[in-house]
């Protein structure tokens, strides 16, 4: 009694197989055809920009005249920004990630903190501009500050960092963790020592896509009211900025085509720091390579 | 009528009368203003470097809305201030006087392929723009016209322009339902390029910077048609549709703070150079120096 | 080495003394028993090795020793582990001083991703030891007494993964001579070696055994006969027989230790 | 075993003193999970502060507008002098007509991608696509939002004449293309997550990678790969700047496509960059449009991890 | 069951027939040499048995039997393995064709996350059986082949991972059945598993010979001598020696294999 008669398999084979080829050829060429919409969104932002692009511009403050205008400001407050949120979203965010995969019993408590987190992460950025408004602006009278704008945006990240880091740490192997309990060490040496260098590369991954996003929002800062122009930098974090998406949001919006160049001079600006953040997230990801 | 000058000149005597002066200004309010208040700043900047000025742009509510908090000394608008502003003000204890820095003409175009349109009157804007059910054709306003549907391209409901078109041309009746609406001017240019039966209306600037691919269209307010220009709107020929660009300073603030003063003080000084350098068009000479005088009694 | 042994020891040079007394240990996963009734008493300066099919319990049994078992979420035991005159079962017993007299050796050589050095000097830098000097001193010490010293005293600042697994394997019980352990627990510490480092691995084992009590785990019988002074055969969470090694190879009591010794299961 | 060196000291004596010295370790032991716990609480603390900033407002908001009109009304039409229409449905309506398409473009682009990258890619190749896409996913959305205008609109005006300048397709189309990268990353790593032994097991019965991939993968990793299409869909209901330069703002109920529209989020941003004065029911109406998409989104989720837990195939 | 045989056994049901024939296969991870001139001749529907210390290339040989090592980058082989005729390691050879004919039975139970129904009908599925009422009849016939269809038969559409380690090996078993192949696989199958399972999985492979050529990798040398007919001890990549099991275990000729059965190493 054969179920299976292995001559209709072996006829069968070829169709098969030839799916197979032509779904893979599919499946690239969909890859390629993003790649490629992004690339031709990139073209188009050179081809724009670059002829703005030089030294100049990027030590210039905003100018009616596009030939003097310059994103130093707008770059300088970016940097500040991101000096408030990497910090404050990493350290919200990792130990957020180690309570709940070293710590927290499975509770209910602690499954509502994991449902609240996933939900955080869908929850558009533009409410947490209103948030950040309310909160920090007014309540905190923080202003439109660096404060208040980076606090808004750490808080829009976290769950991002939090989830990295949580598979970070959960991919760590346990033998690491009782080896060294073994060795006496306490939860909080082990954790320290073992688990948390072993998932820095995991960790740093999702920091820079933090502030991958975090650099390039710009509904929130629009809620919040942050100021377009400054005539000076910020010199503690209770002065105001002014960040890159919002001058390049301002600059689309002028009469004049220079503007226009100068906001894609601007986008590449903002390109550059993405591709230097996350070729140092790379570098250390290579420096810290685990192999167990 | 000397712009550079004008500010260098400034410059020599700030240094031969006043001290060098510090503080902070705030400056929130309306982004049509914002290019104008820019370029001033940017100028004072250079006199005054120590004075840190900050300029924001969350349109004209959002502006007294941070003026009515104290949060800022100016606040620009595009649109006199509303009654319920002024009150919320007066609750406050803030008192404050009312700058009209330079004027705006909204300017009325349509597609550079329409050959049909060479003037339109408010009665003519008022059938085209307000709703009233119907689907309206060129030929509904002139039976000369083709017999196409309009197109129409407005500002966005929550803009100062939009407040502005509304009440000389709309009356508080409701715009046509199938405008196409849009914040952001220059895609209002854009879709009139785009569309032979288009009509639209925006800033005076954005028409400037696109005078090769956009019609303008005279506008008849009763004595004949008037195209917006430089004069025209000046002039106050250009009539209803120009408008005058604000900005509210906190009158405690120029009593108190020596560099607000001052910086109005320049404001007025340079307004009419430096807002005709962003693409608008300037006060009469005699009323920044109305102006002016008002200022000194405020110190 | 021979000054290394532990105060406890010192009272009694003469005679061998108790180290680990097993007195009635149950022990539950959740709802499922995997030990049931041990008794055992194991003496120091000697290899005890536990031998038994897969999942029987011997894991089980040795983790408890440093209550790593702990680690596992929803384990209760009862009964008593005494270790040098204190039941360590007892929820006030210190795990952490525990762990640092009980070293343990995994059955997958698990070196921390760090370099040679700091593997060996993760122990004693935890408890406080910061001065570079002496450190030096312990690592040369305990790879020495690894018999890695030579294979890697060039190389010492490199990361441990770069070492083959009987090297890892060897690092491994390195780092917990580090900190001077007065028992150590290895659980099929050459299951995952080629025979030449296993052979390098049991030699070590013979070596350690003048200064330390050793535990070791092994489903190799072969491995057992010839480096354990005594026996402990487990069966389905229970100890079948406990004599010594010879005694259980050549004639054991019970009908399934012999079954098990032969081959007949497992 | 040499002892020059052994004689000088004992480690487990210097363990013992050390003990002795410093209690403080056993503090930190015992307050950092304490800590911890606190740093987790922010992200609960933050959900309640969006409910509580949305709720205050959004309850004068119903002061002025009943509920029944604000869900039931057909028109959006707030900043009439005389009396405002607040039907949210014309703005429900532009961002699922955006969220739709963003979804049929994503998820099947996304998910090939993903496929190829773990099943079919070289490691070489992997490793250069992964950052690149990474990068992209933080390309400003405003740039996208030009993009969507000045570039997709047009060539989607060549196909379909009757298309406006504003209109569904293009923003939806580009915000698709937006979130693709993300949901292609995420699923991408959810697949590489499943064990190899699965596709072992598999190609051992004769199986072809694309079997493999369709039949074996995918299914086991489909928890994984849900939540990245609902991330990816909750940022294309967020998502604000592409809607707001490319789709206009002409709120409509319409299901036509090729008209404007506008979305919950655009009209916050227009009102918060507009004119309307402080304490108007137009500036509270932004707090209840926002309430109401922090609620669609929330029951997104839910609904999703719903999901997941019933079609998870665990392993 | 006893009808299942393939056509080419038929053709000469007498005598027995060579399945596999390696001869001179070389194979090298990247610049490491794993196996070393095999010459191997594996006879139909007899178990074989593949034992050596770890590390010594049991594994790599098996996989190479169904192209399965070419999962791993950077391998090259050279050399023949003939199968039913064929030279498989031919890049013409279809791989896909050829692991319908040849099954595997892996070291870790690796099921799907799908229904027990849903494992076995996986594989005539893919191959284009889509009737209902046949599938049935094949998961039926697949679960009793592999003596688990009693433990299961209640609860087909539950999930595998619910199944304990034994259960799921051996319906990782029935899952190979059921596209009826002609060899079997299987490395390690028992060494992720408790006494009892294993012993079920034994007695199913001695059922199983009856139909199947079976080649077992084990490092259980009871095990082997148990269930194979013919034995092949591996060391170093080598084929030290392969002849009867009986012989192997009683009589080897070479030293090496002496030295690993009596538990001189590994
Ligand atoms: N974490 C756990 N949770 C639940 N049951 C467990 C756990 N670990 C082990 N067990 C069960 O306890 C019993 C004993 O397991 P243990 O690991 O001690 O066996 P072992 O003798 O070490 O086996 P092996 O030789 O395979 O390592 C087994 O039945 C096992 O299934
Ligand atoms: N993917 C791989 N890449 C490189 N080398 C490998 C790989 N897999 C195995 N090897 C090497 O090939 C040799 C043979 O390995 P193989 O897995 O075949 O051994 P084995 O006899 O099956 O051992 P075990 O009993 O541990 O399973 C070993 O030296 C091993 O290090
Ligand atoms: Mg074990
Ligand atoms: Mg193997
Ligand atoms: O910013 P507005 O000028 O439109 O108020």
């Amino acid at each position: 009694m054969n179920l299976i008669n292995h001559d209709s398999v072996v006829k069968r084979m070829k169709p098969r197989l030839s799916k197979n080829s032509i779904s893979k050829w599919i499946f690239f060429a969909l890859t390629m055809f993003v790649l490629l919409i992004l690339g031709v969104l990139l073209y188009r932002i050179f081809s724009q920009g670059l002829g703005y692009l030089d030294l100049q511009f990027l030590q210039s403050l905003p100018s009616r005249k596009p030939e003097n205008a310059g994103v130093y400001a707008a770059l300088i407050g970016t940097i500040w920004l991101m000096a408030v949120v990497a910090p404050v979203s990493l350290l919200l965010g990792v130990g957020t990630a180690i309570y709940l995969e070293e710590y927290a019993k499975e509770n209910a408590i602690t499954n509502f903190i994991k449902v609240n987190i996933s939900n955080l992460a869908g929850v558009p950025s533009i409410v947490f501009g209103l948030l950040g408004l309310t909160v920090f602006v007014r309540a905190l009278a923080f202003g439109t500050s660096v404060l208040a704008a980076g606090l808004t945006m750490s808080l829009l990240v976290l769950p991002v960092i939090i989830v990295a880091s949580q598979e970070a740490i959960r991919a760590v192997p346990n033998q690491l963790r009782e080896a060294s309990f073994g060795l006496g060490a306490t939860k909080w040496q082990t954790i320290v020592r073992i688990v948390l260098p072993a998932a820095i590369p995991g960790i740093l991954t999702g920091g820079i896509l933090a502030l991958s996003r975090a650099i390039g929002e710009t509904a929130p800062l629009v809620v919040l009211g942050m100021p377009l122009f400054l005539a000076f930098l910020p010199k503690t974090f209770f002065d105001m900025i002014t960040v890159l998406p919002l001058q390049i949001y301002n600059w689309t919006g002028r009469p004049q085509a220079e503007f226009h160049a100068l906001a894609a001079a601007g986008i590449i600006v903002l390109l550059v720091m993405l591709i230097i953040m996350n070729s140092i997230a790379v570098l250390i990801r290579n420096k810290f390579q685990k192999r167990y | 009528a000397c712009g550079a000058q004008g500010t260098e000149g400034n410059k020599e005597q700030a240094g031969e009368e006043t001290k060098q002066l510090q503080g902070e200004i705030k400056i929130d309010g309306s982004s049509t203003v914002f290019p104008i208040m820019e370029a001033v700043v940017e100028e004072y900047g250079m006199t005054q470097p120590e004075v840190k000025v900050s300029v924001g742009s969350s349109g004209t509510g959002g502006g007294f809305e941070a003026f009515i908090a104290g949060e800022t000394e100016l606040s620009n608008a595009s649109r006199p201030i509303k009654d319920e502003e002024a009150a919320a003000l007066k609750e406050k204890g803030i008192d404050y006087t009312e700058v009209q820095l330079a004027y705006d003409g909204l300017s009325v175009v349509v597609n550079k392929d329409n050959d049909w349109v060479d003037s339109l009157t408010i009665e003519d804007l008022k059938k085209i723009w307000v709703e009233d059910g119907t689907t309206k054709k060129w030929s509904d306003i002139n039976p000369d016209w083709p017999a196409e549907e309009i197109k129409l391209y407005s500002p966005g409901t929550d803009s100062g322009t939009f407040d502005y078109f509304d009440e000389v041309i709309l009356d508080g009746q409701p715009i046509v339902e199938k405008a196409t609406l849009s914040e952001d001017d220059n895609t209002l240019v854009q879709g009139v390029q785009g569309d032979k039966n288009a009509i639209g209306y925006f800033g005076y600037a954005y028409y400037a910077e696109n005078k090769d691919t956009l019609k303008i269209v005279p506008i008849d307010g009763g004595e004949g048609p008037v195209e917006p220009t430089n004069e025209t709107i000046e002039s106050g020929e250009y009539s209803p549709l120009s408008r005058p660009l604000y900005t509210y300073v906190k009158n405690s603030a120029i009593k108190d703070q020596e560099e607000v003063y001052d910086f109005v003080k320049f404001l007025l000084e340079n307004a009419s150079t430096l807002s005709e350098d962003v693409g608008y068009v300037k006060l009469p000479e005699e009323e920044y120096t109305k102006q002016l005088e008002t200022l000194e009694t405020l110190k | 080495m021979e000054t290394t042994t532990a105060t406890a020891k010192i009272i009694n040079p003469q005679e061998k003394q108790i180290v680990y007394k097993t007195s009635d240990l149950d022990l539950w996963y959740g709802d499922n028993q995997a030990l049931k009734k041990i008794n055992l008493d194991i003496m120091e300066n000697e290899v005890t090795a536990i031998i038994g099919p897969s999942g029987c319990g011997k894991s089980t049994y040795i983790k408890t020793l440093n209550r790593m078992i702990e680690l596992v979420p929803g384990v209760r035991t009862s009964g008593e582990i005494v270790y040098r005159g204190k039941n360590i079962l007892d929820k006030s017993y210190q795990v952490e001083e525990l762990r640092t007299k009980v070293g343990m050796v995994f059955q997958k050589p698990n070196p921390f991703p760090k370099s040679i050095y700091e593997n060996v000097a993760y122990g004693p830098k935890i408890h406080g030891i910061r001065d570079k000097k002496v450190l030096d001193q312990i690592v040369e010490k305990s790879l020495r007494g690894a018999a890695i010293w030579d294979e890697v005293k060039d190389r010492l600042n490199q990361n441990a993964y770069g070492l083959s697994g009987g090297q890892q394997q060897r690092l491994c019980i390195a780092r917990c001579l580090a900190i001077e352990p007065d028992v150590i627990l290895m659980d099929e510490p050459t299951s995952a070696l080629d025979p030449i480092s296993t052979l390098k691995v049991e030699e070590l084992v013979q070596e350690l055994k003048k200064d330390f009590s050793i535990i070791i785990v092994t489903h190799n019988m072969q491995q057992a006969a010839r480096i354990s002074k005594k026996t402990a055969f487990f069966l389905n969470g229970e100890v079948v027989e406990f004599s010594e090694t010879n005694k259980i190879f050549s004639t054991p009591e019970d009908k399934r230790t012999e079954d098990y010794i032969t081959g007949r299961f497992g | 075993m040499t002892n020059q060196n052994t004689n000088s000291f004992s480690v487990q004596k210097m363990i013992q003193e050390k003990k002795k010295k410093k209690s403080a370790g056993g503090i930190t032991e015992k307050i950092m999970p304490y800590i911890l716990f606190l740093t987790a609480a922010v992200s609960v603390l933050t959900t309640i502060g969006i409910v509580l900033t949305l709720i205050f407002e959004t309850f004068l908001f119903f002061d002025a507008v009943s509920i029944k009109e604000f869900f039931t009304a057909k028109k959006w039409y707030p900043f009439s002098e005389t009396e405002g229409s607040f039907g949210i449905l014309p703005l429900v309506m532009g961002t699922l007509k955006v969220t739709v398409i963003a979804a049929i473009v994503a998820v099947p682009i996304g998910l090939a991608s993903a496929i190829y990258l773990s099943e079919y890619a070289s490691d070489r190749a992997r490793r250069i696509i992964k950052p690149i896409l990474e990068v992209l996913a933080g390309i400003p959305t405003i740039v996208y939002g030009f993009f969507a205008l000045t570039f997709v609109t047009p060539i989607l005006r060549e196909i379909i004449p009757s298309l406006e300048i504003f209109n569904a397709l293009s923003p939806g189309i580009v915000i698709g293309i937006m979130i693709t990268p993300m949901i292609a990353s995420l699923s991408e790593d959810a697949m590489t997550s499943v064990p190899n032994a699965m596709r072992e097991g598999a190609l051992a019965l004769g199986s072809t990678k694309f079997e493999v991939a369709i039949k074996v993968v995918l299914p086991a990793a489909i928890s994984g790969i849900i939540a990245s299409i609902v991330l990816g869909i909750s940022r294309a209901i967020g998502e604000t700047m592409i809607v707001a330069v490319a789709g206009g703002s002409t709120p409509n109920l319409e299901w036509n496509l090729t008209s404007s529209i506008q979305t919950m989020t655009a009209y916050i941003v227009q009102v918060s960059q507009g004119d309307a004065g402080y304490g108007t029911t137009i500036y509270y109406s932004i707090y209840a449009v926002g309430m109401t998409l922090f609620v669609f989104t929330l029951v997104m989720n839910l609904l999703a991890q719903y999901i997941t837990r019933r079609f998870r195939e665990e392993y």
